[in-house]
């Protein structure tokens, strides 16, 4: 059997990807989709622990996770559209009026 | 009036009162009213109770009256009480009794000025300063009359305050004195810490106990009595404090006459006489006393014979007067030098009002070179001032005869005195007689010489004032020549005066030694003095009347010399520079305009700035970013991770 | 273990009030919609009421997800009280605005149902819930103003870096199950206690959810956000997100730490410190140089974040109550202050610089007077709540031995004062500048601005009642 | 006792009674707004005039004392715990007699009258509450309560760079007190009863049953004497009050010199010396040197300012370090002169400022090259001004002698070389002094604006003449005032001796 670490490591560089992605990467989408990233990497770290405590809650979680993300989805495009409809762009650095 | 001398205090103090609150409504004859009478009542008193007073057996003669507790603070307890003693009442006689007759000269002296309720008001606050000062019977209540008096000094020597330099001298005149000041106070914290008392009687009794014998070397009374005396430098004007006096001369004549001549300047040899017991056990001390004394009498009398303004040879003459009676009374020889202070009184008085009418008449000339011829017009001003002159020079049988040689002769053979002092205060009265005469003779012989330097709005000659002015001059002539008989020499009679005092000169220490040293006897060096006298009187007479050109010739010969003392040694100059405008500098440049302002201040303002920039460097932090925004959470998470990392797991 | 409804009631009254706004939204003529926000507020009243009904039960509701306690209910009936100041401020900022008035006050609504939801959560998938809940109407709320560049931006970094940060707690929460077998507080509590060394994700989820809770609390150096959403979003979702959301946070983290995780004090407390003095001097240093009032107030609100830290540090009882104490004051000040900043800021927020504050001193006295008590206050000088709030963190501090902590708070509220004053100078001792638009102030902001002053006067003169409830509150 | 009881609370509430009266008057009403706050002040005057007819000298603990729970919450006991002792009384009076006065020198404030009085009013409430306070957390509200009426009289009301000396003034004393906080709440802590009241702590820490560490005591006393010296001013804290002076209206400056400074030395008197007597008798040398820095610095500056307030605010300095130096000398002489110092400060310099005030009413400067041989055209005035100069530089039968000499004289019987340099400050005093009256009174009238001044009307001889009485009253009869402050000197002096008593080695002069 795989041991639990090999899954938590696989989720951690998930997660990594994620995070640097938002850091690194301009465009909007782009970032929001990396955050998504971040949320599946946590929802693995989930099941892993799901399965190996044997309990059944950490995957209910998973559940809420993703209705959450859903959710933020829906707002977070909605803002998107916003944006590129202001800006004609995605690039997320052009929102930089406010600063100092 | 044995019992309720005290009242002759207070009544100067209502006259003052009065006439300066509301003296600028009263007419000019209620002012004068008011204030001489109060005066001249307080004189009354002191008559009266003087009277009293010798009726008392000798052993009495010590009464204390207390009014009301004034500081009390643990074991500190200053009373505003009087004493009465001899040595008060012989100075409570003097100042009440010249300060009338100075009221009364001064009402018409000043009918011509403005705010004569103001001088009014002044000069009655003064005799009651002086009144306390003279009377008190702690040191502590004697240092409000002390520092009163001054105050009285400073406002009467500014009463022409329009006059800038008039406003320079009341100030100089207050701050010196008030560093005199300084060491009197320091003087009473020391007296109140060793004797555990301010009350004079008290002080003298615990010091006799604790001293009953002189005590070698520098101790403790030896500080007291040196910052005492310190005070009584700046009061008296002695070296190095004398620098005010002359300068004191802004004021008017009257005031002069009797502040800055007869009575105030007299306080610090007053309270020297006062703290004899104190004195008397501190040698080195009394030593120092006579060594500022006979060269501070050396030093005026020296710059007296080169000043113009007739004022300013008064003024230094009274340095030097007081000078020897500092001698005298560092010689030991207290009752010597109230002696000289009761004479001097007189006939220092006495020409100070003579030198006003002739003011007054000249029109405020005061420039010895622009008068002379006076004895025509004013003869009563003549005649008192010739009386007053040979007073001061000491010709003998005039009062100042007696207490000088008095002072020469104790000088020269009490244990504490030496050949040195003597042969000094001997050229010194050579010089009192020179430059007195010089006075004279420039004043009242010679040509006309105001008339071409003044000016033609007054055509008519000087003329002497109306009588009631005269009555002073009369009574003070009066007394220049028969004061001197209160004290006798022994190879003439006895000294009554000396004799009187004496119950204020107890709780003396043993003396080392009675006998009296010295090869001399007492009429032989009086008569070597009266020899010096003469001949300063004849160095005058054939200066400045016999041939005024040597005078010039001598001034060329010796420029140098003359330069120095007509610049009166560059003392003024020297303080100036020293301490006057080096403290204001530093004050300026360094304390305020670096310390307060650059560094203080800076470094507060700096902290601001300082924030200020701090804030816009954070405030970078804001780039506005999305993306860095997220790097710094990211950071923050990274750096929790390497803490947990480290520490726990 | 059973539903207990009534334990929920109020968060069911409050999002059945959000749906029925959304469903009345269309039938309401176009004049009348204001009246959506008295319907808000209705229901806010509501579920005060149940909540003060409920007072004093406690125990478990709602399958073990909720608790009930005093603590819950003194933090519901804050949160209840700034939302339901947040709506009278808004009706008249919204007719000022144009903008839509049903979908703000429906999203208010399910924001305060969030920060209800995290204030009794007994369990942190319910608190990342609730905190969702709160973000995702707050995101939205702050770009309410679709026709400006700001207020969209502002949206926009908001919800990127919320949803990066939750991303944060997520994670942590999932490593705290993975340790503690659980996401039940209690029983992770007795996990805890019962174990004698912890796993490395123990700690790592702790990590991770001071980075996801930090975020909302603005906590240094999580705070980056804050500034610049606070500058952009409407004035009344500012105070919003100053004092809703920021209180729902820390009451969050202090049922985290000290119901949860109190074991592992030591190992959280030498953070938060660190957290606490970065807080306190970004945010008050960083304010001084501001020419934009909301974003001063954002720095400060910062810098009063890093003050509540310092009692969250001192990690004992007087340190939660006095939290609890100091939101209520800190709640009282800022509501007072941006209700005062709604109404100077005039149509379309233009004046909004500190230099726009300038003599307004006699002519508007009454907003002069008020704010100038809420500066006051903020700056932390006694008469009124904001120095009493002070005096109670720092003693907590002080009893926990944290003395260099309370000296550097100290010295951060003193140069904190400076800001705070200059703004007072400027509106009584400042140049005259041109009139403007004239300042309208209609009574319902009337009114919450006088309760404001009234309770931050109240609270500084008379602190006994709030303390004496505060510390009831603080059972655990 | 019963009814005395509620006296101090009364004096809290007058005021603030007139305050919120003051409040409810319209803004136009100016005479009204003057008139309200002037019965107000002066019933408070009146009534703290009971304080000295009930006053019992003989007793050594607090009086008039009024102590109930402010709120006890949660381990957090606040009390509100007024009372005044011999020490306390006479600043009381003072505060009391000093805003009267200077509400009646605001006659010429013309602009914001409502809001000036209101400040004016709420000052009052702060100041007495700042020296009736019993309670550490009760006297910061009071101390710091203080600040902000003070802070807009000064920015509001001020003169040209008003905000400036207004936010330093604030940012100065808020920076001192802010770290007093911190130290109030640690003793809290050291206090096993956990409550703030002042007369327990003290009389605790004196009986040893709070115990310091030695560390713990010494970071306890430098933040209380930082707070303090701020205040005082003492050197080198002393930066923001030439400026606050300057720029403070008349009323402003007269409260500021009479009775924000006194509070400095009330705090010393009051915490640092009872409270932690060792490190106060450790730490004297240190002070008493900055104290005489301040006496001579202070006076060496005061020579040099080009503007009378300036001139007098830096003698305010001279005169305060005088005060400081009483207190650390330790003895009955030095404490009590330095507590009777404060009063006659309070006095004289609220006197000068007034002075200031108006003439400055007249002519709108005050710097002295605008002025010269005002003594013509105003005789009264600068008959006036002589007295009060002269009583600031403590003549003796004026009241700042008495004072002064005490200070100096138990200073002396301490530390004879700390008194005499301290001795200094009196040449210096005269100097400045005197030299300002010169440039401003004596000379010719050279600049023509001054002409036609007019002298003082009555209102200002109102204010000017009983302070002048007063000041020959506490110059002459000090016992009316010492008498009441024995007891409460003597409980200091005794608890610092307490201390002092294992050090046997000091050596009682010899005298050879």
């Amino acid at each position: 059997m795989v041991p639990a670490t090999h899954y938590l490591a696989l989720a951690a560089i998930l997660f990594a990807i994620g995070a640097l992605g938002v850091i690194i990467r301009r465009n909007v989408i782009t970032m929001f989709m990396c955050v998504e990233l971040m949320l599946n990497a946590v929802n693995l770290t989930f099941i892993t622990f799901s399965r190996f405590l044997n309990q059944v809650d950490g995957q209910i979680f998973v559940f809420f996770v993703m209705t959450v993300a859903a959710a933020e989805a829906a707002v977070g495009l909605a803002l998107i559209v916003l944006l590129s409809r202001r800006t004609d762009t995605l690039d997320v650095d052009q929102a930089n009026t406010m600063k100092w | 009036m044995l019992e309720n001398y005290w009242v002759l205090i207070l009544i100067p103090l209502f006259g003052f009162a009065i006439n300066g609150i509301f003296g600028r409504r009263f007419s000019r004859q209620v002012i004068a009213w008011l204030s001489c009478s109060t005066v001249g009542l307080s004189f009354l008193i002191c008559l009266l109770t003087f009277w009293e007073f010798i009726q008392l057996p000798v052993d009495k003669r010590t009464i204390s009256r207390s009014l009301f507790t004034w500081i009390q603070s643990g074991n500190l307890v200053s009373e505003f009480s009087f004493l009465l003693d001899p040595l008060s009442m012989v100075m409570i006689l003097v100042v009440t009794g010249v300060g009338f007759l100075i009221h009364v000269y001064s009402v018409e002296y000043m009918a011509g000025e403005e705010g004569y309720y103001r001088y009014f008001s002044y000069l009655n606050l003064f005799i009651f300063m002086m009144s306390v000062l003279v009377l008190a019977d702690n040191y502590l209540l004697m240092f409000v009359g002390w520092e009163g008096v001054g105050l009285c000094s400073y406002l009467l020597i500014g009463y022409y305050f329009e006059k800038r330099s008039a406003g320079d001298a009341a100030k100089k005149a207050f701050i010196v004195n008030r560093i005199g000041d300084v060491g009197f106070i320091i003087g009473i914290f020391l007296i109140f810490r060793q004797f555990g008392s301010l009350e004079y009687l008290t002080v003298f009794r615990t010091v006799s106990d604790q001293f009953p014998e002189p005590t070698a070397g520098f101790g403790v009374l030896g500080a007291i009595t040196l910052l005492l005396f310190i005070g009584a430098t700046g009061k008296s004007a002695q070296i190095p404090l004398y620098v005010w006096l002359p300068d004191a001369m802004e004021g008017p004549t009257p005031v002069s006459a009797l502040i800055h001549a007869a009575t105030m300047v007299t306080a610090g040899v007053y309270m020297i006489a006062r703290s004899a017991p104190l004195y008397t056990r501190a040698p080195e001390t009394l030593f120092i006393v006579a060594a500022v004394g006979i060269s501070t009498a050396l030093l005026a009398a020296l710059i007296a014979t080169a000043q113009r303004d007739i004022k300013k040879v008064l003024a230094y003459s009274t340095i030097s007067q007081l000078g020897y009676m500092f001698l005298a009374v560092g010689v030991g020889a207290f009752s010597a030098g109230i002696f000289h202070l009761m004479t001097h009184a007189f006939f220092k008085a006495l020409l100070f009002l003579g030198s006003g009418s002739v003011i007054l008449a000249l029109h405020h000339e005061q420039d010895l070179m622009k008068m002379g011829g006076l004895r025509k017009y004013l003869r009563v001003t003549f005649y008192t001032m010739w009386i007053a002159t040979l007073a001061i020079a000491g010709v003998p049988l005039f009062s100042g005869f007696f207490s000088k040689e008095e002072i020469l002769w104790k000088a020269y053979s009490s244990p504490l005195g030496n050949g040195a002092f003597w042969f000094v205060g001997v050229l010194v009265a050579g010089l009192t007689a020179f430059y007195m005469f010089r006075l004279i003779f420039l004043v009242f012989y010679g040509a006309d010489r105001f008339e071409e330097a003044h000016h033609e709005s007054t055509p008519h000659s000087p003329t002497e004032p109306s009588s009631l002015i005269k009555v002073p001059f009369m009574i003070l002539a009066f007394f220049s020549i028969v004061a001197g008989f209160v004290g006798l020499p022994k190879y003439l009679g006895t000294n009554r005066l000396e004799g009187f005092l004496a119950p204020s000169f107890r709780y003396m220490p043993e003396p080392a030694s009675v006998e009296e040293h010295g090869h001399f006897s007492e009429s032989h060096l009086a008569l070597i003095a009266i020899l010096v006298t003469f001949f300063g009187i004849a160095a005058a007479y054939q200066l400045y009347i016999r041939d005024r050109q040597i005078t010039e010739r001598l001034a060329n010969r010796f420029s140098l010399l003359y330069q120095l003392i007509w610049r009166k040694f560059f003392v003024d100059e020297i303080y100036d520079w020293m301490l006057v405008r080096s403290i204001r500098g530093f004050s300026r440049k360094i304390l305020w305009e670096n310390i307060d302002v650059n560094v203080i201040d800076g470094l507060v303002n700096g902290t601001a700035s300082l924030m200020q920039t701090w804030s816009h460097a954070l405030k970078r932090i804001q780039s506005g970013y999305a993306r860095v925004y997220a790097t710094w959470i990211l950071g923050g998470a990274i750096l929790i991770f390497l803490y947990y990392y480290l520490t726990s797991f | 273990m059973d539903i207990n409804y009534t334990a929920v009631l109020p968060e069911i009254i409050l999002s059945l009030f959000g749906i029925l706004i959304m469903i009345l939204i269309p039938f309401t003529p176009k004049a009348r919609q204001s009246a959506l926000g008295f319907v808000a507020l209705f229901g806010m009243v509501l579920a005060l009421i149940c909540v003060s009904a409920q007072c004093g039960a406690t125990g478990l509701a709602f399958f073990g997800m909720i608790f009930q306690d005093y603590f819950g209910q003194f933090c519901k009936i804050l949160f209840l009280f700034a939302s339901a100041a947040i709506v009278l401020v808004s009706i008249n900022y919204l007719e000022r605005e144009k903008l839509p008035y049903g979908e703000f006050f429906s999203l208010l609504l399910f924001a305060t149902v969030g920060m209800l939801l995290m204030a009794t959560s007994a369990d942190l998938i319910m608190t990342f819930l609730g905190l969702e809940v709160l973000s995702i109407s707050t995101y939205v709320l702050a770009g309410f103003k679709e026709g400006e560049m700001k207020s969209t931006e502002s949206a926009l970094k908001y919800f990127l870096l919320g949803a990066f940060s939750s991303g944060f707690l997520l994670y942590g929460i999932a490593f705290v199950y993975g340790a503690a077998g659980s996401t039940k507080y209690l029983k992770i509590a007795q996990v805890i206690e019962a174990s004698e060394n912890y796993p490395p994700t123990l700690f790592l989820g702790l990590g991770l959810m001071v980075v996801g809770f930090g975020f909302k609390a603005a906590l240094a150096p999580f705070h980056v956000w804050t500034p610049d959403v606070y500058e952009g979003a409407p004035v009344p979702i500012t105070a919003h997100l100053a004092v809703g959301s920021k209180a729902a946070a820390f009451v969050a983290l202090v049922r985290v730490l000290y119901q949860v995780l109190p074991e592992l004090s030591q190992h959280w407390q030498a953070i938060l410190w660190v957290s606490a003095v970065l807080t306190m001097a970004i945010g008050n240093i960083a304010a001084l140089a501001q020419t934009n009032i909301k974003r001063m107030l954002a720095y400060s609100s910062i810098a009063h974040a890093g003050y509540l830290l310092v009692g969250l540090t001192a990690h004992n009882r007087l340190g939660a109550q006095s939290i609890l104490f100091y939101l209520v004051a800190y709640a009282f000040m800022t509501l007072g202050a941006f209700a005062v900043v709604q109404a100077i800021g005039r149509e379309g927020e233009k004046y909004i610089g500190i230099d726009d504050y300038s003599d307004l001193g006699y002519r508007y006295p009454f907003l002069s007077i008020t704010l100038s008590v809420f500066l006051i206050s903020l700056a932390g000088i006694p008469a009124t709540g904001g120095f009493m709030g002070k005096l109670f963190l720092f003693a907590a501090a002080m009893q926990s031995e944290m003395y260099w902590l309370v000296v550097i708070a100290v010295i951060a509220s003193a140069i904190g004062i400076y800001y705070y004053l200059r703004v007072i100078v400027l509106m009584y001792m400042g140049e005259s500048k041109d009139e403007g638009t004239p300042i309208i102030v209609p009574t319902p902001v009337r009114i919450v601005i006088a309760i404001m002053v009234v309770g931050t006067l109240y609270l500084g003169i008379f602190p006994g009642t709030f303390l004496h409830l505060a510390s009831e509150a603080v059972s655990f | 006792m019963l009814e005395t009881e509620v006296l101090l609370t009364a004096l809290l509430l007058i005021p603030a009674a007139g305050a919120s009266m003051v409040a409810f008057v319209p803004s136009r009403k100016i005479h009204l707004l003057r008139g309200t706050a002037l019965f107000f002040t002066t019933l408070t005057f009146l009534c703290s005039l009971l304080l000295v007819s009930h006053f019992d000298s003989e007793i050594d603990t607090m009086q008039f004392v009024q102590d109930i729970s402010w709120f006890d919450v949660g381990g957090v006991h606040v009390r509100y715990h007024v009372g005044i002792d011999g020490i306390s009384l006479f600043l009381v009076i003072l505060t009391t007699f000093l805003v009267p006065v200077a509400v009646l020198a605001s006659w010429s404030i013309e602009e914001k009258v409502k809001s000036y009085m209101f400040f004016m009013l709420l000052l009052e409430v702060g100041m007495i509450g700042v020296f009736i306070s019993l309670d550490l957390i009760l006297f910061y509200v009071f101390w710091e309560v203080m600040l902000v009426p003070m802070y807009f009289l000064i920015g509001v009301w001020g003169g040209e760079r008003r905000i400036y000396a207004a936010v330093k003034f604030f940012i100065y004393t808020m920076a001192g007190s802010l770290l007093m906080l911190a130290a109030i709440i640690s003793l809290y802590f050291f206090n096993e009863a956990q409550n703030f009241d002042l007369v327990e702590i003290t009389q605790k820490l004196s009986s040893g049953e709070i115990v310091l560490s030695p560390l713990a005591e010494r970071l306890l006393f430098l933040a209380f004497f930082l707070a303090f010296a701020v205040k005082v001013p003492l050197f080198p804290f002393h930066t923001w009050l030439p400026d606050a002076h300057v720029e403070a209206p008349t009323a402003g400056s007269v409260l500021l010199a009479g009775i924000l400074l006194k509070m400095g030395i009330y705090g010393l008197l009051r915490f640092c010396l009872p409270m932690f007597p060792a490190v106060s008798v450790q730490l004297a040398p240190a002070i008493s040197l900055l104290a005489i820095i301040g006496i001579i610095y202070g006076a060496l500056v005061a020579m040099v300012q080009p503007d009378i307030k300036k001139l007098v605010a830096y003698s305010s300095i001279s005169h305060l370090g005088f005060v400081v130096l009483g207190i650390f000398a330790f003895n009955f002489q030095s404490i009590e002169g330095a507590t009777y110092q404060m009063l006659n400060h309070g006095v004289s310099t609220g006197a000068l400022f007034l002075l200031v005030g108006m003439i400055y009413d007249r002519r709108h400067t005050h710097l002295i090259e605008d002025f010269g041989g005002l003594a013509h055209v105003m005789p009264c005035y600068a008959a006036f001004f002589m007295v009060i100069a002269l009583s600031s530089i403590g003549l003796p039968g004026l009241n700042g002698f008495v004072g002064e000499f005490l200070i100096l004289q138990g200073t002396f019987l301490e530390n004879a070389g700390r008194a005499a340099f301290a001795a200094s400050g009196i040449v210096l005093s005269a100097v400045y002094m005197l030299w300002m009256y010169q440039r401003v009174f004596m000379g010719t009238l050279q600049n023509e604006k001054n002409l036609a001044l007019p002298d003082l009307n009555w209102r200002e001889i109102l204010i000017l003449v009983p302070i002048v009485i007063l000041a020959l009253w506490m110059g002459l009869y000090s016992s009316t005032f010492l008498r009441k402050m024995d007891t409460s000197v003597q409980k200091v002096v005794d608890r610092i001796e307490h201390v002092r008593e294992p050090q046997i080695y000091r050596v009682e002069y010899s005298g050879h």
